[in-house]
């Protein structure tokens, strides 16, 4: 990022505007009752999604679940009282069960997709501007903005202890010097962040910081970004609506 | 003529341990002062209770007349004084080399475009324009240590704070550090283990020692002694 | 694991975690000190960083919370340094989700500041390193079977049918409560020996 | 005679720029080689491609007289190469002095009490036998520097590999840091900026300059410079 790009992300969304939008969406499709209405909801943000011409990873996103999100597919179907489906030794899947199972996915993906593609591809140290925009309390916005800034520290540091434990012969292994050298690096690390984390603040004490970034003030939302929020209101009505029909 | 920075008996004390022990010291406007003594004594600590990052148990700080106690008395003060750490990597932080040194005088309320054309000069200054662009954290250890002071100069300090300035850095940025800072106007606090640089720059020198400061005087003895230099040869069969 | 995604509770359960965590959200503003900020931030960088890394255990993953290590060093400042590490996960990497983040920050979050209210002052106090082991993996498991227990919790409140799956879920938590059990004992017998400061919860 | 370690025709690229390009040398049983240049030549590149953290993009590394590509191959050698890193910090990971030395050896399967004994008598040879049950990380910086080089010459290497060894230490560290590095018998790979101590130790020198490695000569000629120490004063008035 160089002083030139900065000075020309100007004219790009308004992330205040994009992270209301993104709640109130994700807030509409979460509470989503009826099989037919989510999958009408995932087919349209997906079909939004597809048009933005998101990177392959967006997709791949889809694919990591929560372990029990596949432990619930595998139990609802039998736990979930109803027409029986078919059964698999003593179990019997319900057709309710079934149902329920493929309303959650649909839904959880519909979320994910919102998620990444409103939010996905933003730098970290540009949500604090926005953050501070929602006028979300100032202790927080830093505490945000920090956190992105150490875990590039934390790697960094963590990079270079293992360098110097690979330099003196360290072969993990299961044994008990192994377990204690790996503590001794966690500590480390964390003592060594920590105390760095203190130092790098401490500097920019010196230079003036006085606890808020000093920060351009935020471009005015466009009317892309009007459009965009009383669109994404309108898609949440919409759900809502014909879900309770 | 009052001191810019000061201390009036002032005892710091790290890990329980008095790192320092009733110093008194001052330096005044256009002074050189050099700190020397061995690793350990508490240079490091003495600059840190200047610009109120260590809290003196007893004694206090003065910078540019004010008594300092709390954060809030300093704070105000600190743009006025350019502290550079002994570690060059706790000082960058920001992605870009330039922002880096931008962000100083952002604090002091310039505008982007100000506070870039001043990073700018203070680089080109420098003679490491070139670098401007690249990754902060990525650079060899003598160019973070210019970056350093570059970010310093921007603000345009009254007061620099040194702490072995001169760590890390080759021969010809060596130079070009030295010229820079011959060229800075304001009063200068260095902390160094090069005799070397301090005989070339101070105007005065305090020893510290068991935690006190001792008077140092700057002898210069001309003396002859076999030096060796590394010099640099024309490839012939590499 | 402990991040539940969007679509998945109810309303009620949704709102009620919402402001829980608010609650406790504003407690740790509340009593957050300036120079605590680093230590807040950089333990939720390496919450982060730990919840990145997961660990298969049967037919569910588990990662790291280190939630009783936070309680110990940050107190109350621990619901903020969630929140903060959630929600940067969810707008970078899509895990959890912008709905949950009450419910999921307080899942988390609370059992750490308790384990680190009961345990803290026997870590801090004890002479003996012994002790301060046995305390520091109660703290670490302790709160991870917390964490676990809210979950489960979380997912029986929202609806009966997710009643056999809380169970497995619980069942899950027990071999990462032990990993954390032994993770967090060594980083703060560590701790004790190389940085006693860190084991407080105030500014140095 | 064949050489301990050696570059042939190495290319080591960073952040898509070749820092180092076509590098050849190698490095005797016995010599002590210098190598010199400006900031961000890459000293530290080729130091960390010997040992294998840079992989280069092109020619191969010699170790002891076997090509090492891969970690696999370079792993079993390690042990016999001594690398200092350029900052200490970065080498210090175990919470007390005497653990941390006691660490290469471990893994060289020492038993405990072995490894200890080691540790101690290395911290005795260096004269920081006082250090041991010091916590590492809050020692001065020239302390570190000497505990970093005890953890290493405790593994008993073949070659040391020394970036700026002498960074941040003072005079009194030095001179014992120089005698230890003297009585050391096997090689050794000196990086530093400080000509005085290359020319103290070294026996051949290397120039490195825009990716290229050159022979350089130490000249000895005697010249008479007027140099100016601080002294140190009995205490008149503090
Ligand atoms: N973070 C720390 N916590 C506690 N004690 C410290 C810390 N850093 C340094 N000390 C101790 O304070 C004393 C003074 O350290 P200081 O860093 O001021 O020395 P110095 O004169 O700058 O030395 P050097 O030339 O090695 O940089 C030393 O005894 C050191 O052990
Ligand atoms: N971590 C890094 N990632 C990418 N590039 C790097 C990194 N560290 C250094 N470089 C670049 O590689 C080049 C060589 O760096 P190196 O650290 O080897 O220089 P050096 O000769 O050791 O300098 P110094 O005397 O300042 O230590 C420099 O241009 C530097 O900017
Ligand atoms: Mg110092
Ligand atoms: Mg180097």
């Amino acid at each position: 990022m160089t002083a030139g790009s900065i000075a020309q992300t100007s004219p790009q969304r308004d992330l205040r505007l994009n992270l209301v939008a993104a709640f109130i969406v994700l807030a509409c499709l979460s509470q989503l009752h009826t099989l037919p209405v989510a999958a009408a909801a995932l087919a349209a943000v997906g079909l939004a999604a597809a048009w933005r011409r998101p990177g392959p990873q967006l997709w791949r996103r889809l694919l990591h679940v929560e372990g029990f999100l596949l432990l619930l597919f595998a139990t609802l179907p039998f736990t979930l009282p109803g027409q029986p489906l078919f059964s698999l030794g003593p179990l019997t899947a319900s057709v309710e069960g079934v149902e329920r199972a493929a309303l959650i996915a649909t839904k959880v993906s519909a979320c994910v997709l919102v998620l990444s593609a409103l939010l996905g591809a933003v730098e970290p140290a540009r949500l604090g501007p926005a953050l501070r925009g929602l006028h979300v309390p100032e202790a927080i916005v830093r505490l945000f903005v920090l956190t992105a800034r150490y875990l590039g520290l934390i790697r960094d540091e963590a990079r270079r202890l293992q360098e110097a434990m690979r330099m003196r012969s360290f072969r993990p292994g299961t044994n008990r010097h192994s377990w204690r050298s790996y503590g001794h690096l966690v500590g480390m690390l964390l003592v060594r962040a920590l105390e760095r984390a203190q130092r790098v603040e401490e500097a920019m004490r010196c230079r003036g910081y006085e606890g808020r970034f000093p920060h351009l003030p935020q471009p005015s939302p466009t009317r892309r970004d009007w459009a965009g929020l009383v669109l994404a209101l309108v898609f949440g009505l919409a759900v809502t609506i014909a879900d309770r029909l | 003529m009052s001191a810019l920075v000061a201390l009036e008996g002032v005892t710091v004390a790290r890990e329980g341990v008095d790192v320092l022990r009733e110093v008194n010291f001052a330096l005044a406007a256009g002074e050189r002062l050099a700190i020397v003594g061995p690793n350990g004594a508490g240079k490091t600590t003495l600059l840190r209770a200047l610009v109120g990052l260590e809290r003196p148990s007893a004694g206090q700080v003065r910078l540019f007349g004010t008594a300092c106690r709390s954060e809030r008395e300093f704070r105000p003060l600190r743009p006025r004084i350019g502290y550079l750490f002994q570690d060059s990597d706790d000082q960058l932080f920001c992605p870009s080399v330039i922002e880096d040194v931008a962000f100083g005088p952002l604090n002091l309320g310039c505008t982007q475009a100000e506070a870039f054309r001043r990073a700018e000069e203070v680089l080109a200054t420098l003679g490491i324009g070139a670098l401007a662009e690249r990754i902060s954290h990525r650079l060899s250890g003598g160019e973070k240590r210019l970056v350093c002071l570059a970010g310093l100069l921007a603000m345009q300090p009254d007061v620099l704070l040194l702490d072995e300035p001169t760590n890390g850095v080759d021969t010809e940025n060596g130079k070009r550090l030295r010229a820079a800072l011959r060229a800075f106007p304001g009063a200068m606090l260095l902390v160094s283990h090069d005799d070397g640089f301090i005989a070339e720059l101070a105007t005065r020198a305090l020893a510290i020692e068991g935690g006190r400061l001792f008077p140092a005087a700057l002898h210069a003895h001309p003396h002859s002694h076999t030096h060796s230099h590394p010099h640099i040869h024309p490839v012939t069969a590499s | 694991m402990a991040h539940i995604p969007d679509g998945l509770l109810s309303a009620p359960v949704l709102v009620g975690g919402g402001l829980l965590a608010a609650a406790g959200v504003a407690l740790g503003l509340h009593r957050l000190d300036e120079r605590m900020i680093p230590r807040t931030a950089l333990l939720a960088a390496a919450f982060f960083a730990g919840s990145l890394v997961a660990v298969p255990v049967g037919p569910s993953s588990v990662h790291l919370l280190l939630a009783g290590l936070m309680g110990v060093m940050l107190g109350t400042a621990t619901f903020l340094a969630v929140l903060v590490a959630l929600l940067l996960q969810a707008l970078l990497f899509g895990f959890g989700g912008l709905t949950t983040l009450g419910v999921n920050t307080v899942n988390i979050a609370l059992p750490g500041v308790l384990c680190g209210l009961a345990l803290g002052p026997l870590i801090r106090a004890t002479a003996r390193p012994s002790v301060r082991l046995a305390a520091g993996a109660l703290a670490g498991g302790l709160a991870v079977l917390g964490t676990g227990g809210l979950v489960a919790l979380s997912l029986w409140l929202s609806s009966s049918a997710y009643t056999p799956a809380a169970r497995v879920v619980i069942a899950t938590y027990l071999p990462l409560a032990l990993v954390e059990a032994f993770i967090t004992a060594s980083i703060i017998a560590f701790l004790a020996r190389v940085q006693p400061g860190a084991l407080r919860p105030a500014a140095p």
